[in-house]
């Protein structure tokens, strides 16, 4: 099955949304061109899991190679591994559940719809590619809609933090082309599989590596650059944020975990600088969030602290904890997004987002509270669903690590499960329980659209909390690969 | 210390005192006249070289030509008594330094230049041989340029004339 | 060996319930949800007491121990060959104890609260609620591996936040379940870290495998873990102390009690449930499970007595000052648990020093029966008389007749009165205490007494001091309500003739244990006397009480006041962390971080506008620059590059 | 002078040149430049005329190049002039601070 086909649907849907009009046609075509998009993914897993039982152990699957620039050894490389499929099939939920809870978006839909599945495009493309010059051409192409919708669809003052975010990320992937360019100039190739052959020397690994790291990591909401993450988050409209917080923050993550399987030794050499930044990221994110006030600011900043947990399992350099890294990446892509529709579906009915003047929804509309809690027990680690699996893997691959600063580090950021604890009940125990205000109390319960979307995103929360073996069957070959080259796997004794 | 070496220096001296003056006088007419005079004394050098036609030119153009033309303007734009502000004092001291360092730059290049000056080889400057050099179409002539400059020479009239034409348009 | 995969069914019938009516609930179920949870839960519960027969009966002891059986095993997450979380089902003395303490006092709580319950709006989330508390507690009973006992911990917090913060709309209630929850994950992130440690030393989170990997003293792990320390403490101290945190936040110990008293804004018979019989002896099933380790670090042993002990006694203290009823029996559990803990604590492993592991969960066996009973009781009372307050009632003895010979029987086995089970298992717990540690047995003394002293002034100042003053009244509860007092009343009674020291033991060898009358005196006869003070106090309403209080002073406001430790813990939270440490770092995000940023774009913009002044429109300037840069490479290229 | 008297006049027209460039830079008026580009222009011609004299006899290049660069002058000057009453009709003054309009 090629993979383009990945591509080809978007921008087919795309296309389409272009040549229709009206809000009715538009997101009808939005609605089948992703549904299509997440059939095609799964039936990608079938295929991928057919491959894997009958003995092709081939790192990379179903890759199609094509000569894109020859005179700079560029080539349209593109292949999957278990991390990018489990990638692949976060973003395809993530896309239907975001634009069936745009549903009602009749301000300049037909872009808005555009913006959407281009942006799901580029992170399409951006998960599939095995050359470094595609990776990054994706990941550019993923910028512009983000800032565009930022700009036009947001609240707030939307410029402001359109133009901020933007620009962080316009500087985040400056700096990853010049790790690019550094990785190129030393193995004359831009070919991931080459690359890892070839080998980069020692020096140039750990003079081009926080390039690269550093760029991803602006992505991902590493610790100090991280401020674009709460301002664009809360001034993003419901869907955009959805995609922002939870696809274009995976972008980064993977992007960090490409990195440090291709250049492993400046990866262990700064191992404890991303450690820290990790650990800070984590307390300082949690913190931070108690003191918000607006339910968007509260998930914006939560979601640094749970990255920061992706960049902790990278940072840790052994098994154990890169699964963990990649299965957080996607409980926490999938309990972001959940958060942000049900606080966009909040903020559709009630007109605020501040936690003062919210008061016992649960009366009103029982089943956004109820999805709202959900979404925030999730994110605070309750076993049965996604989260939980994620941190403790991410805690037991950590704590492997026999050093014993970064076993201080191991616990400060299971302190964190506290505080997000404290924050999270805090913000359910305001909206949700405690007496409605009587505006309030008359407010209609989640319309079929709204319902279908947090049914989606559930399934995807419950069964990776309920059955985490199989996401674990599915990234394992792919991390046993990235420790291949990282040379010594750190397993458990 | 013989009578042309004298006469050179005579020469150098006028131009460049002319040429001072006539970039620093305050009235503009009479800064016009200065570099009359400067004109005039670098044809005077180029009669010291024995190029008489170049001389004979440029008395004729750039005398004749220009400094009327520069003269012409001079009435045409303002009443030529008029004072010309003094330019501030910062400006002058740069540019003078800035003037003075480039002179002694290109002054020591010039001595550490050693040029190897040909001599022997006859200097024939005759107008009779210039004029052949400048229509032959051989390996050395001319003709091209010479079109060329009529073509540029026709360009510039047609230029100046619509530039400077009283537009009744726009009144 | 007979098979025993049906007890998986014994779990997963509430947990289905909780399924069914947690998303079906509001529409269709409302009214029969009540029905639903009890049937299901009815059935678990016979099926757990076929699981006990046939396994203490039928299959018996193999060269005198009960056998442990692995009935069932699944890897669930694999951290790496030999580290990973499998889920399954672990049948031995204990667990199946507490299968049976678990489901009979969670049906009779399904079936009281079908009458308390009744016409509540979310009938059917209650009962949800409730399955998946009873679903997470049998699960945390069987767990087979550490990590499953934190999953199913960690869901019994959040199903006791749920219930607790059942009346949503009050927001003293969301309050606690948000203190509730909060603590006890404090606690849990101790447990974690002990899991974390005795994992990564242990090689493995199996419990049957880390037992014995790190009882044998000569094993690899046991020596390393012994020899590597942390700020003096070796790491075995560590993990286990670390561990018994975990526990102590969930039974409610002296530092992490706080939660407990607020926990009674849920319906009383949550309170019955969560905060009587099951939840909160969950810290002492941990320790009990993992005792064998336990037992080879007497430095963790001795924190697991002195912080019990001390809970048992501060918590008398509290209870004797309390006017709400549910508050004083919410503390009379906290005390009753600190027994339990500081048994477990005193004890060794194996023959007569293991008498306190022994003593100790058969006090857990009994105290579940009478504490459930005194707290539907109370439930009664108050669904009678519609407050806590204790001033409110009285002379409620004609009112409801069986209601108050229920709360007089388990008063009496609280007590510790021969005939009753609190008598027996107290006895076993203060012979234990008396051979080990007389510090311990003196004060378990003295809050035997304050224990009975407190309970008898609850039972007279509701049903006696006096005459009842309600006019309108219904009934006492329609016979849902009647029928699970009487059975646990029965209960309260027969349970001390159970011969628990030949089922569960510490080394799983029957131990036989006397009674000796000698013994018993001493604290029989302190209970009576205690019980005369409260008769004398509190039997006629009178002003003595007051008049003693006003004796006591500061030490009654004290008291009363449960000791200023609940403001400590906000002083700390509103005064120190909210103001030190969170607004500093929200401020500093907005400002320092984020403003670095803005800082950056703003030089740009600054460096920009000092650029855009070189295009002054001045032509001189041109000229001026263009010499500059002919002069600059002039130079360059005559001098620097030959 | 014994050897050929290049030196000097080179040093002269170096020194008419820097002169012109002086008057460039600190006239206002825009006819005053334009004089300084004249005596500029002036002495680039004698340093063609003294190279083609003292260096390359035999060939007349240096001499053309003058004959052009004279011929062009007048051509500049014309324009440059027609430029200025242009410009003097528009703003009234030919002061060169006047006419800032292109700036930032």
């Amino acid at each position: 099955m090629n993979l383009s086909l990945l591509i080809l649907l978007p921008i087919i849907t795309a296309m389409a949304i272009l040549f229709s009009n009206g809000l009715k046609q538009i997101r009808v075509i939005g609605l089948l061109g992703s549904i299509a998009q997440l059939g095609l993914a799964s039936w990608l897993l079938k295929l991928y899991l057919n491959e894997r039982a009958i003995g092709n152990t081939a790192t990379y699957l179903f890759e199609s190679n094509y000569p894109w620039f020859s005179a700079l050894h560029i080539n349209y490389h593109i292949g999957i591994d278990g991390i990018s499929l489990a990638m692949i099939l976060l973003t395809s939920l993530i896309v239907v559940a975001g634009i069936l809870v745009s549903w009602t978006m009749d301000k300049l839909s037909k872009e808005y719809f555009f913006l959407l599945v281009l942006l799901s495009m580029g992170a399409y493309g951006f998960f599939i590619s095995l050359d470094l010059f595609t990776l990054f051409f994706f990941l550019e192409v993923a910028v512009i809609p983000k800032f565009l919708l930022i700009g036009i669809w947001g609240s707030g003052n939307k410029q402001n933090s359109a133009m901020k975010l933007a620009l962080m990320l316009m500087a985040g992937s400056a700096l990853v082309f010049v790790g690019l360019m550094g990785i190129y100039y030393n193995t004359h190739t831009f070919d991931i599989v080459q690359i890892t052959q070839i080998g980069i020397s020692a020096g140039v690994q750990q003079f081009f590596f926080p390039f690269a790291f550093i760029g991803f990591g602006i992505f991902a909401a590493l610790f100090p650059f991280h401020t674009w993450v709460p301002d664009g988050h809360a001034s993003a409209p419901t869907a955009a944020s959805m995609f922002l917080a939870g696809i274009s923050m995976k972008l980064g993550g993977y992007g960090c975990l490409r990195i440090a399987s291709l250049m492993p030794d400046a990866a262990h050499h700064y191992a404890w600088i991303i450690i820290l930044l990790a650990t800070i990221a984590i307390i300082y994110g949690a913190f931070a969030t108690m003191m918000q006030t607006d339910l968007k600011y509260i998930n914006a900043y939560s979601s640094i602290s749970h990255c920061g947990f992706v960049i902790l399992g990278i940072g840790m350099m052994n098994k154990t904890s890169i699964n963990g890294a990649v299965i957080q990446m996607v409980s926490h892509g999938l309990m972001t997004a959940l958060f942000f529709a049900a606080i966009g579906m909040i903020y559709s009915r009630t007109h605020t987002r501040m936690i003062a003047q919210l008061g016992g929804l649960l009366k009103a509309m029982p089943f956004i509270s109820t999805v709202f809690v959900i979404a925030g027990l999730c994110s605070l680690g309750l076993p049965g669903f996604s989260g939980f699996v994620a941190e403790m893997t991410v805690f037991m691959g950590s704590w492997q690590n026999p050093n014993g600063v970064y076993r201080l580090a191991t616990i400060i950021s299971g302190a964190s499960i506290v505080v997000t604890a404290v924050y999270i009940l805090r913000a359910t125990g305001k909206t949700i329980m405690g007496p409605i205000s009587n505006e309030h109390a008359l407010l209609g319960d989640a319309t079929w659209n709204e319902k279908f979307a947090a049914a989606l995103l559930i399934t995807g929360i419950v069964i990776i909390g309920i059955a985490p073996f199989l996401l674990n069957a599915l990234i394992g070959p792919g991390t046993d690969n990235i420790m291949l080259q990282v040379g010594k796997a750190i397993t458990l004794k | 210390m013989n009578i042309t070496t004298i006469l050179f220096y005579l020469i150098a001296a006028c131009i460049l005192g002319a040429g001072i003056l006539a970039v620093t006088s305050t009235k503009i007419f009479r800064a016009a006249i200065w570099l009359l005079f400067s004109l005039v004394s670098v044809a005077a050098l180029y009669f010291w070289m024995q190029v008489e036609f170049i001389a004979a030119i440029q008395i004729v153009v750039y005398v004749g030509g220009i400094v009327v033309l520069i003269i012409f303007s001079i009435f045409l734009t303002q009443q030529s008594g008029k004072e010309m502000p003094k330019p501030r004092a910062t400006k002058t001291i740069s540019s003078l330094a800035a003037a003075l360092f480039g002179f002694l730059f290109t002054c020591n290049l010039i001595k550490h230049y050693s040029f190897e000056s040909a001599i022997g080889k006859p200097f024939d400057s005759s107008i009779h041989t210039i004029g052949i050099q400048m229509l032959s179409t051989q390996e050395h002539g001319y003709i091209l340029p010479f079109e060329v400059i009529s073509m540029l020479l026709l360009a510039a009239m047609i230029g100046c004339i619509v530039i400077a034409m009283k537009k009744e348009s726009t009144q | 060996m007979s098979n025993y995969s049906y007890i998986l069914l014994i779990p997963l019938l509430p947990l289905l319930t909780f399924l069914v009516l947690g998303i079906f609930g509001r529409k269709y179920f409302n009214t029969t949800a009540g029905f639903i949870g009890s049937a299901s839960l009815l059935a678990s519960t016979i099926l757990s007491f076929i699981a006990a027969k046939q396994y203490f009966f039928v299959d018996g002891k193999l060269n005198g121990v009960y056998q442990k059986i692995i009935a069932f095993k699944y890897t669930w997450l694999s951290f790496s060959p030999n580290v990973s979380i499998d889920m399954g089902i672990i049948i031995d003395p204990i667990s199946v104890m507490m299968l049976i303490v678990v489901t009979s006092v969670s049906l009779m709580v399904h079936v009281f609260s079908l009458g308390y319950m009744k016409g509540e709006e979310r009938f059917a989330t209650y009962y949800a609620f409730l399955s998946l508390f009873t679903f997470s507690m049998l699960g945390l009973i069987l767990s087979v591996n550490i990590f499953q006992v934190y999953i199913f911990w960690e869901l019994v917090g959040a199903s006791s936040f749920l219930l607790i913060g059942y009346y949503f709309s009050k927001p003293s209630a969301v309050a606690a379940a948000k203190k509730a929850f909060i603590v006890t994950r404090f606690a849990d992130l101790g447990f974690l870290i002990g899991i974390l440690i005795l994992g990564f030393y242990g090689g493995t989170l199996d419990i049957g495998l880390l037992i014995e990997r790190l009882t044998a003293t000569q094993s690899a792990e046991f020596i390393n873990m012994t020899t590597a320390s942390f700020l003096g403490a070796s790491m075995l101290t560590w993990g286990l102390s670390l561990i018994f945190i975990g526990g102590a936040g969930k039974s409610a110990m002296f530092p992490l009690h706080i939660w407990l008293p607020d926990a009674m804004e849920g319906p009383t018979p949550v309170s019955a449930l969560i905060h009587a019989a099951t939840m909160v002896v969950a810290g002492v099933y941990l320790v009990a499970r993992l005792f064998p380790i336990f037992s080879m670090d007497p430095s963790s042993l001795s924190l697991v007595t002195y912080i019990g002990a001390f809970s048992a006694f501060f918590a008398a203290v509290i209870a004797c000052t309390q006017t709400d009823i549910k508050r004083v029996l919410a503390y009379s559990t906290m005390s009753q648990i600190g027994y339990m803990m500081f048994a477990l604590g005193i004890s060794k492993v194996g023959g007569e020093e293991g008498l306190g592991y022994m003593a100790s969960l058969f006090h857990l066996f009994t105290h579940a029966f009478f504490k459930s009973l005194l707290f539907l009781g109370a439930g009664a009372v108050i669904h009678m008389v519609h407050s806590n307050e204790m001033k409110d009632m009285g002379g409620l003895r004609k009112l409801m007749p069986i209601t108050h010979i229920a709360f007089l029987i388990a008063c009496l086995a609280i007590a510790g009165i021969p005939p009753f089970a609190g008598f027996f298992s107290k006895e076993e717990i203060l012979t234990a205490a008396f051979h080990s540690n007389k510090l311990i047995y003196g004060v378990a003394l003295f809050t035997a007494a304050l224990t009975s002293f407190y309970m008898f002034r609850l039972y007279f100042s509701i049903f006696w001091s006096k005459e009842s003053t309600l006019q309108h009244h219904h009934g006492e509860g329609t016979w849902s309500m009647k029928l699970p007092l009487l059975i646990l009343a029965a209960c309260a009674v027969l349970a001390g003739f159970v011969p628990f020291s030949n089922f569960i033991t510490s080394d799983g060898k029957a131990l036989e244990t006397h009674i000796d009358l000698i013994f018993s005196i001493a604290p029989v006869g302190l209970t009576l006397i205690a019980i005369s003070i409260a008769a004398y106090l509190y039997k006629k309403e009178n002003d003595k009480p007051s008049k003693l209080a006003a004796q006591f002073g500061i030490l009654y406001q004290a008291a009363f006041k449960k000791f200023y430790v609940d403001e400590l813990y906000l002083f700390i939270t509103k005064k120190i962390i909210f103001p030190f440490i969170g607004h500093p770092i929200a401020w500093a995000d907005k400002n320092i971080v984020d403003g670095f940023m803005l800082l950056l774009g703003k030089t740009t913009a600054k460096i920009s506008f000092k650029i855009k002044g070189i295009q002054s429109g001045k032509v001189q300037n041109y000229t001026l620059y263009f010499f500059g840069g002919i002069l600059i490479l002039s130079i360059l290229f005559i001098y620097t590059w030959k | 002078m014994s050897e050929s008297p290049l030196i000097p006049i080179l040093i002269v027209s170096t020194a008419l040149f820097f002169i012109g460039m002086f008057g460039l830079f600190t006239r206002r008026n825009m006819i005053t430049m334009l004089m300084a580009i004249e005596l500029m222009l002036n002495s680039v011609n004698i340093n063609f005329v003294a190279f083609n004299k003292y260096l390359f006899p035999d060939k007349l290049n240096g001499l053309f190049f003058t004959l052009f660069i004279i011929a062009i002058a007048a051509a500049e000057a014309a324009v440059a002039i027609a430029i200025i009453i242009n410009l003097y009709r528009s703003h009234t003054s030919i002061d060169v601070e006047d006419a800032s309009e292109m700036k930032f």
